[in-house]
């Protein structure tokens, strides 16, 4: 491994400050754009002619599946680049990244489920995109928990880092495993990429949500990181010197 | 040659060394002393390149370890606390298959020789698992005698569990070693006197 | 607006549960995280402050 | 300086693990015999209703081969590390990755080929036609390997961890998941006059990937674990 060493330059220390002062603007542009997403997807966006009011759950569960795949992806990198360059800030942010990631892939799932039901009346769908996010969600239980099993944190990083990136090689393998796995067996039928005809609002709408949980996952991804840091240079002088409300 | 350039350790929270600066020439003599948890034995993995220093860097012939990599590694012996030896396997099993993946073929009858030197011949065909600790740490040895051809000998207490004759066959080969031009660094609790062209002593956690 | 009255937009055309149950679902667990973190956060500079006590006492 | 081949080296880790395993059999047979048991448990969990277990049958041989597979992972670098033969691999002139792909390829012909030769005896268990055991057993030649190299990476990075058996599981399992998928699909495909060739390139494919794949990052892997 090149072991040019950058954390002079990217030191926990100096982000822990300018972290805290990013994070509450990122929420207040979250909480923003959520309540004007919201605003579109309730009262701008038509009945959907099929589906009726429940399709509006597509404004919750598509940017939660997105961030899920993005957040994962994110974090194999930042994963990938503490792994290569010994820089402790890049794999503090991949272990910051994670539960927030799982978190998207839970919620994803539920919302799958709710929306599911109404539809075509069972709660778990063996639908491709569905079953996948499932397979994400152990992927990311995977990293976390390699990552707590390892008590040196040097040592969790790198290898929580390797696991990332081959679950990172294998999402799309994954994918496109279970789509021809799904309409094998299933058809396509049930499947729940026949996302209604899309009128415009509604595509803005879900994009403006995207954006939403973007801004949230950001800020809550620095604020963890924060916690991350503290927990990790517990001992070092400038935490000692932290005033208490830091 | 291997060198070192302010070389720091850190277990947990814990920096064991830092700046630690050496320079082995053919023929020198590297001594490791320290009390336990002094970071003697993260010294020596990180001089054959398993461990990763926290800070600082190796060079053989002035090319980074990590990056000299399978030219360091041909000239290198590690002898560490483990005897790196299979239970199931015999003496002489045990150091032909140990050494060719080491990279030095060795037939039979050096591999007999060897264990001869050793003083284990007539227990060559037991499995390993049958002997005791001390014949195991003279099976390990045995390696020494098969590799006089790598200038680098990193040994990790190459004395523990042996009786005065091995300390004193061991003490010799060393010795031999050094002064054919060869390099050897060493932790050791006994104090057991080595001549050598050249003798660095390194006093970690002092 | 296309919702008559309250009541219809709580009915949400007779998925209500469904819809609501997903908004519901999405809120809490943005709220259990953000709350975890910020209880996370105080313990460890609680705990940090404590051993800083120590030490300087 | 260094006068063993990577061939010798490779030929030599290879001879070293099977010569310990005809020593050790009891170890080859423990996966094996997990797997005769696996099986044996659907039909007493199903029924015994022969078209309903021909339809499973492909689908339980296969889960029931990877989870043999993955059980016998631990073993993989084990004992290497305890007796200090993991360090000797890491600092041999030769590239660790290779080494680690000899290591598998031992790995493989302990525990992945017995299940294969056996595999087909459990089929008939499921009233599977001559056919359907040939698919099963060319899908299972190309699947066990890949399972193997892919289960190489969680033995690393696992080792030496409290609770390894279950955190090898969560790491492995995921990305067992398209050879199983195409595993069983070429058996189930034949059965339903499908054809299986597809299946079977893609197993093909995968195991390609995984050989150039796998063995870099169990040696990253290795370095991490053994640091």
């Amino acid at each position: 491994m090149s072991d040019i060493r950058w954390y002079k330059f990217s030191s926990p220390q100096t982000f822990y400050p300018l972290a805290g002062a990013l994070a509450p603007w990122f929420g207040v542009a979250a909480a923003l754009f959520a309540g004007y997403g919201l605003y579109i997807s309730f009262f701008l966006a038509p009945t959907d002619f099929q589906q009726g009011e429940a399709y509006r759950i597509i404004f919750i569960h598509v940017p939660a599946a997105w961030m899920s795949m993005f957040l994962y992806l994110i974090m194999a990198g930042w994963a990938a680049i503490g792994l290569a360059w010994h820089t402790r800030l890049s794999s503090m942010m991949a272990v910051a990244i994670a539960p927030t990631g799982a978190l998207m892939t839970f919620i994803a799932l539920w919302t799958g489920a709710l929306w599911g039901k109404p539809m075509w009346g069972a709660w778990w769908v063996w639908d491709a995109r569905l079953t996948s996010e499932l397979i994400l969600l152990f992927l990311y239980l995977g990293f976390m928990f390699l990552h707590a099993a390892i008590d040196d944190p040097r040592r969790a990083d790198r290898a929580a880092a390797v696991i990332a990136i081959v679950g990172a090689i294998n999402v799309p393998i994954i994918y496109f495993s279970v789509k021809w796995w799904n309409t094998l067996h299933q058809g396509a039928s049930v499947s729940l990429t026949r996302i209604p005809t899309m009128a415009s609002t509604m595509l803005w709408g879900m994009l403006i949500m995207s954006i939403a949980f973007w801004l949230y996952a950001i800020a809550v991804v620095l604020i963890r990181v924060r916690c991350v840091i503290l927990e990790r240079e517990r001992n070092a002088d400038w935490v000692k010197q932290l005033g208490a409300d830091a | 040659m291997l060198s070192a350039n302010d070389l720091e350790c850190v277990r947990g929270e814990r920096r064991l060394f830092s700046g630690l600066n050496f320079a082995m020439q053919p023929g020198t003599l590297l001594a490791v002393r320290g009390v336990n948890g002094s970071g003697k034995t993260s010294l020596l993995r990180m001089m054959c390149g398993l461990l990763t220093p926290a800070a600082g860097t190796l060079n053989w012939n002035d090319r980074e370890i990590g990056k000299a990599g399978e030219e360091f590694r041909s000239n290198l012996l590690y002898l560490g606390h483990l005897n790196g030896l299979k239970d199931e396997l015999n003496a002489a099993e045990n150091l032909r298959l140990s050494l060719h993946i080491a990279g030095i073929a060795v037939d039979e009858a050096q591999a007999v020789a060897a264990l001869d030197w050793s003083g284990l011949r007539e227990r060559r065909h037991q499995p390993c698992g049958t002997l005791s600790q001390g014949q195991r740490r003279r099976v390990a040895l045995a390696r020494l005698k098969l590799s006089q051809s790598r200038p680098l000998w990193i040994l990790d207490e190459p004395f523990t569990a042996l009786d005065v004759a091995s300390v004193e066959r061991t003490r010799d080969l060393i010795v031999d070693h050094l002064a054919g031009g060869g390099m050897v660094a060493l932790t050791t609790h006994q104090e057991v006197p080595i001549t050598a062209p050249t003798t660095l002593p390194i006093e970690l956690g002092a | 607006m296309n919702w008559e009255s309250l009541s219809a937009f709580i009915e949400m055309g007779g998925y209500g549960t469904y819809v609501w149950g997903s908004f519901a679902v999405t809120i809490v667990c943005f709220a259990l995280e953000v709350v975890g973190l910020s209880v996370r956060h105080q313990h460890v500079l609680h705990e940090r402050n404590a051993h800083h006590h120590e030490a300087s006492t | 300086m260094n006068n063993t081949s990577l061939i010798d080296c490779m030929t030599t880790v290879i001879a070293r693990d099977l010569r310990i395993a005809l020593r050790r059999r009891a170890d080859v047979m423990t996966s094996l015999i997990f797997f005769v048991i696996a099986v044996s448990l659907f039909p007493l969990g199903i029924g015994a209703d022969p078209v309903l277990l021909r339809t499973l049958g492909p689908g339980v041989v296969w889960v029931a081969a990877l989870l043999a597979c993955m059980l016998a992972l631990a073993r993989l670098f084990a004992s290497d590390h305890a007796d200090g033969t993991l360090e000797q691999l890491v600092l041999s002139p030769q590239p660790l990755s290779m080494l680690v792909l000899a290591k598998t390829a031992a790995h493989w012909l302990t525990t992945g080929l017995p299940l294969v030769i056996i595999a087909p005896v459990l089929g008939l268990q499921f009233g599977l036609d001559s056919e359907a055991l040939l698919i099963l057993i060319a899908s299972l030649l190309l699947g066990t390997p890949t399972l193997s190299l892919i289960g190489g990476i969680g033995a690393a990075l696992t080792l030496g961890l409290p609770g390894g058996g279950a955190l090898l599981a969560l790491l492995v399992l995921p990305l067992y998941i398209p050879v199983l998928i195409f595993g069983a699909g070429a058996v189930e495909a034949t059965a339903a006059a499908l054809g299986a060739t597809a299946h079977l390139s893609i197993l093909g494919a995968l195991l390609l990937g995984t050989i150039v794949f796998a063995p870099w990052a169990t040696a990253l892997a290795l370095k991490i674990a053994i640091e």
